[in-house]
This record gives C-alpha cells, structure tokens and sequence, in this order.
C-alpha cells in the first residue's frame, strides 16, 4: 500500500469511526446517523472511489476501494457503501457514468439471470439484491444477443418485494418486466469470463468486508477477556479462552490474507487469468468459513451479553453470517475451484499454486 | 490498527525465474533416478551426492553472507526453492536443518573461527546437522532440560541424554542445549547454553527409535563426558533463551509447515480425474482454497522476514494452522476418496499413498513446537499473557 | 473398569405407549390452532391455557409425589413427554423451567408449608417460575454472585440486580442465588442462599433485554429492600452451593439440550426430497447418525436418574456434545442446502427458518453451562482436577 | 447387562489382559504371544461364543460376544478373534458347524461381491480380507441363484495376494476361482436385507472395537497426562490439556453408546427393520468419526513418546484407522443411512429415531 492509498484509507476509517460508530448506533435504536455519514462519504467522494474521474467518480485505486470496504466491514456498516463502489466499478467497466446517491448492483446470486432484449430491455428477476429499497439506482449485468451489458436502471421502474438479511439490512427480489435503463452499454471487456465479472468482483468484496468484521471482532473479544472478570481474575488468564483466542487469531488472518491476496489479483490479473479464480473463490470460500469458528468463538468469550441487542457485537455477527451467503456462498466457489482444478488436472495444481 | 497484520505479498519476477530452474534441476535428478517423487519413503538411492550437487547450484544457505561463501539471496528466493523441493518430495533431509535453522543460529552467534570453518562445508552440502532439544522429562518445555555441561580444561564435559532427535546418527553437528548452570527464582529459563556439537566426538552414542509410521529417523542420544571445545559454544553462557524467539521464527515460517501431506491432496485429485462427483469437486476446491490462504500467509511472512521484521506471532498462526491443516488433510481426503470407483491398481497406490500420510499426521501437530505452544505465543501476541 | 458408563438403555414399552397419547394430544392443540409447529418463533395464541391443559393431563410435575399432586412417574416417562413437546415445538415455556428444576429444587429443600401450597399449583400449570442466577459481574461463576439478601423481622430484604433472566417479567416465582454472608478463605463458595421470590413483591422490576435473534425474553431484574418471608428460604441459609450439582443434572440431561435446533435438519430433509444428490445423501446420514448417537446417550442419562443414580459426568458430555452439536447444525445444513434448486416460496421458508436457527446458535453453548464450565465438570469426572 | 454376561466378557478380559499385554507385546517385538493366547481362548470357547452349542460352539449371548469383542478392542487386539466370533455367527445362521480354530470372513467391503454357481463353487474377488493369510477356514457370503448363501471355504483352496493393514495387521486380497467350499447352506433368515448381514454385523462388530479402543486411548491418556511434567507441574493441571480430554471423553461416550446400542438392537431386531440399519449404520458412522478426533487427542496428549513403535499407543492409534474403514466407513454408512431417512420422508425422520 502506498502512502497516498494510505491516505485514503485512513480518512474513511475516521469519518466512519465519527460518523457509523457500533455503539452509537446501537445505543440510539434509529436511522438518524445514516445521513450525514452518506453526506460526508460522498463529499470526500468515497461512495464513488471505483468511478473514474471522468464518470463522475473519484478514481481511486481498486486497492484503496478495497481498503474502504475492508473499514466499512470493521464498522459492521448497514448502508450500501460497497454496493455503491461495487456499482460504480460496474459502470466504469462499460464506459457509463454514475448518477449519484447510493446504489446497489444485481443480480448478487449466482443462480439469478437478467437478460437485454433487443430493444434495450432489462427482464429476469433478481432475488436477495441488498439495499434495493433504500437506493434510487440499481447497476445490473444483463445477458443480450451481443453478450453482458451493463444498464443503470431506476429502482422505480422496478418491482420491489421487500426482504431483510439477517442483519435486518434490506435485501429485496428485484423484478425487471421490461424495464428501460437510463444508460446501457456492453462490457469493455471480453473472455470466457465476462459474464461473471460482477459475481467475482462482489465476492472479492464480500470476502473483504468478511475479513474487517472478523477483524474488529477480535479486537473487541481481547478487549472484552481483559476487562471481564470471572473465578476471581480477568477470563484473559484462562489457558482455555487464550487458545480460543488465538484460534480466532488464526481464522482473522487466514480471512485477511486471503482477502488481501484477492484484491490485489483483481488490481493486476485479468478475470480470464485461471489465476483470479483461484484468488476470488479462495477468497470468498476461505473468508466465509471463517465465520463460524470466529463468530462463535467471539460469542463463546463474551457470553449471554454478547447475544442482547444492547451490544455491538450481534451487528458484526448478523452480518457476517449474511455476507458469507451472498455473491456465491463457499460451496458455489468451492464447485466453481474444483471444477477449475479437476479440469486442469492434479498435475498442474501445484504450478497453479506456486504461480501466485 | 489490527492486531494482526498480513500483506498480500507477491513473489517477485526473479523469485519464479529461479522456480524453474529448480524445477528443471529437480526434473533431472529424478531422470537421472535419484529420487521418486511418488515414493518418497522409499529415500533416495545417494542424498549425500544430491546434497552436494544443491550446494553446487548455491541452494544451500542461499541468504547467507558471501563472506562465508553465501549468496546472500533474498528469503524469496529462499522460500522458492524449499517449496519445489517439498513439492517434488526431493531427498533434503541431509541439508535442511542446517539450511532452515543451525546456519542461521551459527551466523548469529557463533564464533568467527566456527563460522568460517563451518559455513562454507554446510553451503556446499557436505555437513549435516541434528538439533538437540528434547530430554525424556523435558518436551515442549524446553527450559526444563536437564542434560548439563560442565566446565573443563578449555571446554565443556557434556552428560545426559537427548531424544526425538532426528537424525542424530547419521549427523555430522548437532545444536544442543545444555544445563550450565541452575535456573533462578526470577528467571526460570536461565541457565541453559546451547552448544555446537560434533558428533564424532568420543562419548556420544545414538540409538535410533522406531515411529509408528515407520520410519527410522528419531535418535535417543546419550552423552557420556563428551568434550565440548569453548569455542562451540554457541551465544552466551547461560543465556540460551536470548536466542530462542528469533530461532525459532525461522522454523516456523516456511511451506514445509502446511505442504507435508500435500500428496494426498495430489493423489485425491489425480484419483478423481477431470468430472468427479458434486461431492469430490466441492470437497476438492475447498481444500485448494485453504491450501492457497495458507501459502499466502507463509508468502507473506516470508515477506516479513525479507524485510527484516521478526513476525513471531504471525509465523506461529502460520504454523498453528498449517500443520492442523496438514494432519486433517489425509482425513479429509480419506472421505472424499470414500466413494470414488478405482480400479484395483489405482487404488492399492491411491491407498498406500494415503496410509503413509495417516500415519505420518498425528505428529504433525507435535514437533517443533505443539499446538499448545503455538497458541500460547499467539496469545501472548494478542497481549493476553 | 471404564472411566465413563453409558448403558443401552431403550425406552419401556409403557413409555412409547406414552408417547402417542402425548403425540395426539399435540395433534389437537395444533388442529385447535393453538400453536403453529412449523413457527416457532410466533409462539402460542394462549399459552396460559395450553399449560393449564398439559397440567390437567398430568404432564407436569409427573414425577413428583403423589402427596402434592405428583404421579410418581418415572424419568423416562417425562423423558418422552419432554421430547415430544420439543420436536412439535410445543408452547412449554410457562411450565418447563418448574418442571425441569425449581419443582425438584423445592420437593428437596424446600418448607413443607411452601411445597404444599406450591407444588400443586404447578402441577395444574398455573405457575410459571424463572431462575435468578447470573449477575451483571457472575456469569458462569455463579458464586460470585453479589445481590444480598440481609435479615429483618420475619424475613429478609434483597437488594441488587439479576441479568439474563429468561421470562421474569411474567413469571410468577424466582428462584433465585442471593448473598447472606461473605465467602471464607477455606470455601469461596459459601455465604449464597437460595430463596423463593414471589415476582409480585413491591421493590421487583424487571426491565426486559432483546436478544440478536429477536426474542425478547431476557430480563434484567432489580431487587429495592423486597421482603422475602423466611419459610421462602431454600434449604440451608449460606449453603446453596451443596445444593448445585444435583441441581444442575437435571438441568443438563434432557433431549431439549440436543434438539434446539432440530427444524433445520427437518427442512433440509424436507427441501431435499426423496432422491438428493450425493452429497447431500451423505450429508443427511451423517447428521442422523450424530443426532441418534446423542439420543442413546441421553436416554441413557435419563435411565441412569431413573436408578437413582447421580450421572453428573455423563449429563455434563451429553450436554457438552449435544449443544456442540445443536449450535453446529444450521451451519451444516446451509452447506447441504447450499446447491439444492428450490422453488422461490420453497426458498423463502427455508431460509426463513435457517434464519432463525442461525441467528439462536450462538447462545446454545452459553445458556444454563458454558462449554467451558462443562468441560470442567468432565475433566474432574476424569480425576484431572 | 446380566450376571453371567458379565462374568464371560469378565474372562476375556482377564484372559487378554494376561496373554495379549499391549506393553508386553510391544516390547517382545516377536508373535511369540499368539499360539498361547488363542489356545486359552479356545480352551474356553470365547472364540466360537457366538456359534451354537450344536455347531461345535459356545452358544453364548449376542451381548456377551459383542462384551469379548470390546475387550479385544480395548486390548488392541491383532488377532482374529472377532473375525472368528463373525464366521461362528455366520455359519450359525445357516445351520453350519464351525471347524475349529481361527477363521475370519469374506467379503467385508460393500463393494465386492461373491457369487456361488449352480455347482455350488464360489467365485468373485474379496480384497482386504481380515488376517486371511493367518488362518485355515474363510466363512464367505456368496450370492446364487436363490438368493446368498452361506460357504465355508478352506484358505488353502483361494489364491491369496498379501496385504497389510494400517497396522501391519494381514488384510489380504482372496480370489476365489472355482472354489468347491467345505460346507454351504442358505441363509436361514429371509427379507430384503439378507444379502447384507455379513457387513452390517461387520460393521457392529468394527463399532464395538472401536468403542472399546478407544475407551482404553482414554485411560491412557489421562494416566500419562498425570505422570508427565511439563512446566513443573503435571500437564493434567494444564486447563488446555482437561479440555482436550474432556473433548476425547465426550468421543468415548459416543462411540460407546453408539456401538452398544448397536449390539443391543441386533440382539433383539430383525436385520430387516429399519432401525437396525439406523442403529448399525449410526454406529459405524459415529464410532469411525471418533477416531480421528480421538487418536489425535491422544498423540497430542502423549507428545512425541507416543508416537514411537516403543509406546502402545501406535497400536491402538492404527486399528482403529483400519477398522473404521471396515465394514464400510462412514461414508458409506451415511449414503445407506441418508439413502433411507431421504426415501422414508422427512415427517418419519422423528418417529423413527423415537423409536429407539
């Protein structure tokens, strides 16, 4: 990371940290810090980090992009921050400019399909699209005769039926009955892959969300055992919660290596490259297994407390387990890598491996 | 702001150019029948030679410096080539240790007469090392050793014993550790000096122990009034635990602490051929993902190491989870491979293969530092202890 | 000669004969719209009058004396009736926790005078108990406990707060830990009393703490100078901890510490169909071949309290194993479900019901005996400790 | 469990205990132990328990045999004894008398199949068949025209291909060409399940060897975690190390319950009713999943002493491998069982379970 990535970084951890802290949130029980925290992300121009400069976007690097969503995940964040720079990174990778405002992407589930008819209508359904109903646009891939396109699309012209995460964040079916876009264009770039380009970006985001919760979780578990005291000392001093601590340790840095490793690839690997599959899905796999064991350790140190919806750590956890569904759960990547190792053959796994 | 850091490091250009000339090494000396990659218990028909000829290639303590005839390669490049020798099983065993750890330890902390004597043999792959840890009541605990050292006209008398220790009968040098002097009240690993140890020396004698899986490599090393010239030893008298932290972070960074049972993982997808069942290819892509997280991680302590950091507390969730990894492997594969329709030839290879990797597992988790150790350290790390 | 029993034990003809009557009792509560099996989380339209219905068929309390209303059943008798109302999801939060544990604690320790006025109230299911252990500072060190209770005419006043209590702000008796004198050097556990808290007392109230899953039932409970008279003191004033463990393996051998989560391997069976993949074939055998295993066992614990015996070990690993595995489950399942191709509605419910079982997991090893508290009492079992 | 059960299962294990000493076998490193070993358990019938009085057998219980096979397992036993106990249970249920002197069985994987031709010869191939090298008489299961039958087949007549267990325990590969058996009758018994009572009671009899290895593993344990010091106090008083064993304690009790209730139900079931494929199938199941976590336990308790051909723990460690692959593993077990609880429907999952 370079320092002027750094940089950026670091400015959205702060406004998230003055403007999105957990505690706040959880102790005010309402809507209100939504927006002016959306105010202050786009006046700095974070919500459009992925846009190019000329599409109305800040033109960050795909390494500071990440580096936001990383922080939005150590923030357990319920607005569509990610979605948005998931959607403007959509946008830019066709040419089309961003409107403004939080949007969201669909279709985020493997098995959903839109489609482009002739005249430039969007049709299909897309089910579980997070944010739906809070965001005036949607960016979706759609397949016609000349391949994927990306079109922005007014959520109004649209069927919502509204649904929630586990976290209670919007996730709602999108029906398009021949919706007209505001923009469209076809995908600038081609391979075998473009069609899921959308699938391994979100999962790449998805994974680093996964690895800043698993992050913060940690923090406020070690946190937590020094301060708690039971049988006469802080539970810190008990070899048993040490070693699930450590345990959680290891799945944080298992989830933030394999994060890392993905949006770098993504930085400098074409989609094509068997490489980037290997990194996305691993990513996605290795990051949402993390989950159990590091939600369930996290709960086990902080006990009944942990469960009440009077502290922060339900918020990281209800995400967590919803953002490891979504843009392909582990077995949708693990079919998906072992198809891609099966069909290479054993002897080329290693070179595969090695080649990263 | 984490409390645990991992950089997505990336392997430099000059780092894969030198993989293939590994591999291309690695290729001929299987040619040429010194080594069966698909056997490797059956041990190389002449490691001694192979040894030399890696010394001839400059593999040997490649990151040494070139005062003692090192290259002074990066740990890249180092981690490069310990990996396509893991990988094509390569016969190692001869000059790994001193490569992985009696080198390091040696360039450190030993004399400088030591060193110009010794360096440049191990370089060239002629001297082979053991490690001299364990005591019968003394395992993960290394502090309780109790094999002493005593003072003698210029040197050192050594009586005790040694055990798990691999290789010690077919070692030129051993790096032991040896009581000097008593531990204190405030200091409970005080008293212990490590010592370089040659094991011709008269005194010393070696009974091998058999393993459960077979092989033959754990020595019970038993001294006897072996002399120890003063300037063998290693460090400071009495201070042995100095030098333990940075010791052992090199033993437990590199790939060979996750890609020990990769055979199974190669004989699994080699058996379930290019359209296994749902179940196989699920089975299968999970196990490569966790597999590549764990060589990102190793990379990137690598990284760190190159960059002159000491990841303690990273290196050791590196090997916490690699070698938990590594010994459920076999299991897992084992269950994926359960439905698998092989033919009888197929499968008798595919089972001896996965026999040896089940019986090799359960020590996995227990050399070079248990899990419970690990843990420890990564708890310390996290400011719990 | 082994260091833990479990016998085969198989449940009496008379008890499955129990069992049909309990299951069609079920039948027609469910007909009568009384409460939805496949919802549990809406809970019953009257559970109040659902309780008073299983008291009248003498299903609460079935194991108590005759003398204040029992039937002298056995422990596998009540064993079924338990296991019954938990897999149809059963309204039974209004008696469970007096059956389960504050009715065995009275019959034990309580004034006759209370067991004779009490008792049969319970057994008609017109009582509803909670219990006042933990502390906002003692959670599963239950004797750390702080609320104090102190002597005055008649009785005693308690004074401090009770979190974690699960249904207080309807039940109609606590009973609950208070402090009557400080620990001793020689026993720490000494100086706590167990009390009968009449919920209606003046100087009670209950403040109500959501949980992450979206109950609400969770309580903070705040004692002002409340007045407890003093034949509602339970057993030995400063000596409840003698009365903890036989306490507790009630607590811990029932099929509901097993079967929390159970919905989600009925939808995966459900969803799945008659001719899955193989994968999820697999998958489906495997998780009943876990569930039945801690089934036997748990009959087996049941069998063991029917013979007057003490299992506490034995309840400790049931219970240790089973909420393991009950926590375990959802996650299992969603893996399984994971490529099924489900209708949209199909989907919804699933997932619905995923949710829920998801979203209770990680308290189930918390609640009512940590894992960790657990694993304690088997390692004593073991002579470890 | 009855009076006199116990006093037989009481014998075997004294007699095992004084003949078949884990620690004396380990360091005697020769097969001197056997011949003596198996003329004691001869002597008082514990081999043929399970074949009746009539047939030259003990005529003891089904409880009391699968008690002697606990023992055996506990003892880490490398001889035929439960093999034997199974060809005496197998001859039996046909009618047949048993020769005398160790025998095992073929076939003992799900997927080998022998075949009896309508001149009575037994045909097909039976691979890693239990200590088939090591003794004189197969009892095989061989498909006809009407149906399996049951053969008794010298050694001597197949061709065998030498083969070695996990624990360097015979596991050879028999090929039976023309094989004119000793005796053959049908099965008694009749019912969809007939062709398969040779590997469900196999598989009964693995769960019990298991459960009773891995009973002693514990004891070991334990014991060795008393002695050892580590840290200057005993590494039982370490709060990891209790865990540990509290966790191989919880695997005991499973694979125990699991495995008698086994026994229990083929003592009072017919091969035919669905809860004896319940109960044998969860059995095989949770018994051979033990191993791993239980084995591993163990080592990990025991260190590096343990794992050394000079402890006895390796011999517990590599039978129980081996057995759990017998019989069929827990794969397979889980298909059949998965196979059943799918087709049943998932309303009759419940009932059935409660049904036990």
């Amino acid at each position: 990371m370079s320092a002027s990535e750094t940089l950026v970084v670091e400015t959205a951890a702060r406004v998230l940290a003055d403007l999105a802290d957990p505690q706040t949130i959880v102790q005010k029980r309402d809507d209100a810090w939504k927006a002016p925290l959306w105010s202050s992300l786009q006046e700095i121009g974070l919500d459009l980090a992925w846009a190019s400069e000329t599409a109305g976007g800040a033109g960050a690097s795909l390494g500071d992009g990440f580096g936001i969503i990383r922080e939005a995940g150590r923030a357990a964040l319920g607005v569509p921050l990610a979605e948005t720079l998931l959607a403007g990174w959509l946008l830019d990778r066709a040419g089309l400019t961003a409107p403004g405002g939080p949007m969201t992407v669909a279709p985020v589930r493997p098995k959903d399909h839109l489609t482009l008819d002739k005249t430039g209508r969007v049709n299909g359904q897309a089910r579980m699209v997070p944010f739906a109903s809070d965001v005036e646009h949607l960016v979706v891939l759609a397949t016609g005769d000349e391949g994927p396109s990306v079109a922005l699309v007014r959520t109004a012209d649209c069927k919502l039926k509204p649904g929630k995460s586990l976290a209670s964040d919007a996730r709602d079916t999108v029906e398009f009955a021949n919706v007209l876009p505001v923009h469209r264009a076809r995908l600038k770039e081609s391979g075998g892959r473009e069609k899921d380009v959308l699938l391994l970006m979100g999962a790449a985001v998805r994974a680093q969300q996964i690895a800043g919760a698993l992050d913060r979780i940690l923090e406020l578990s070690v946190h937590y055992s020094q301060q708690r005291v039971a049988f006469e000392k802080p539970i810190s001093k008990f070899q048993a919660i040490q070693h699930s601590l450590a345990r959680l340790g290891g799945e944080v840095a298992a989830a933030a290596s394999a994060a890392a490793s993905a949006a770098d690839t993504i930085a400098n690997t074409s989609f094509d490259d068997d490489a980037a599959l290997l990194e996305v899905a691993a990513a996605k796999i290795r990051c949402s297994e993390a989950v159990e064991v590091g939600t369930g350790i996290a709960h086990q140190v902080h006990g009944a407390i942990g469960f009440t919806d009077e502290h922060i750590l339900h918020r990281f956890t209800l995400r967590l387990l919803s953002w490891r569904d979504e843009f392909g759960d582990e077995t949708f990547w693990s079919l998906k890598l072992g198809e891609l190792i099966t069909a290479r053959g054993a002897r080329e796994l290693w070179p595969l491996l090695a080649s990263r | 702001m984490s409390l645990i850091h991992f950089d997505a490091m990336r392997l430099p250009d000059h780092c894969q150019e030198l993989r293939k000339e590994v591999r291309a090494f690695l290729e001929s000396e299987i040619a040429a029948g010194t080594f069966d990659p698909d056997r490797p218990e059956v041990g190389a028909k002449n490691a001694d030679e192979f040894s030399r000829r890696v010394g001839a290639k400059g593999w040997i303590g490649m990151t040494w410096p070139k005062k003692y005839g090192g290259q002074e390669r990066s740990f890249l490049e180092r981690y490069v080539v310990t990996e396509e020798m893991r990988i094509a099983n390569a016969p190692v065993r001869r000059f790994f240790v001193a490569d992985r750890q009696s080198g390091p330890t040696l360039i450190r902390y030993a004399h400088e007469k030591i060193k110009q004597d010794v360096l440049p043999r191990i370089i060239r792959g002629e001297l082979f090392f053991c490690i001299g840890m364990s005591e019968p009541n003394s395992g993960s605990d290394l502090f309780a050793a109790s094999a002493k050292a005593t003072r003698t006209d210029g040197g050192w008398l050594i009586n005790g014993t040694k055990v798990w220790t691999s290789s010690a009968h077919i070692a030129d040098y051993m790096i032991g550790l040896f009581r000097t002097s008593g531990s204190t009240k405030e200091n409970r690993r005080h008293g212990l000096t490590s010592f370089l140890v040659d094991m011709k020396t008269p005194g010393i004698t070696c009974r091998p122990i058999g393993q459960m899986s077979g092989q033959r490599d754990f020595n019970e090393v038993v001294f006897q009034d072996a002399f120890i010239p003063d300037d063998h030893v290693i460090g400071e008298v009495d201070g042995a635990w100095k030098q333990a932290t940075s010791e052992l972070a090199y033993e437990r960074s590199g790939p060979e602490r996750f890609l020990e049972t990769y055979d199974a993982l190669l004989a699994l997808t080699n058996a379930a051929g290019a359209k296994p069942d749902v179940r196989v290819t699920v089975g299968i892509g999970r196990l490569v993902a966790q597999l590549h997280t764990l060589r990102r991680m190793s990379v990137s302590v690598a990284g760190m190491l190159e960059a002159g950091r000491e990841p303690v507390v990273e290196a050791a969730i590196v090997k916490d989870l690699g070698t938990v990894w590594e010994q459920g492997l076999p299991h897992r594969v084992r269950e994926l491979a359960s439905l698998l329709d092989l033919e009888d030839d197929e499968e008798d290879a595919f089972r001896n293969k996965l026999d040896f990797e089940l019986k090799i597992a359960p020590k996995l988790t227990i050399q070079g530092g248990t899990t419970e150790v690990l843990r420890g350290i990564i708890a310390r790390g996290l400011g719990l202890r």
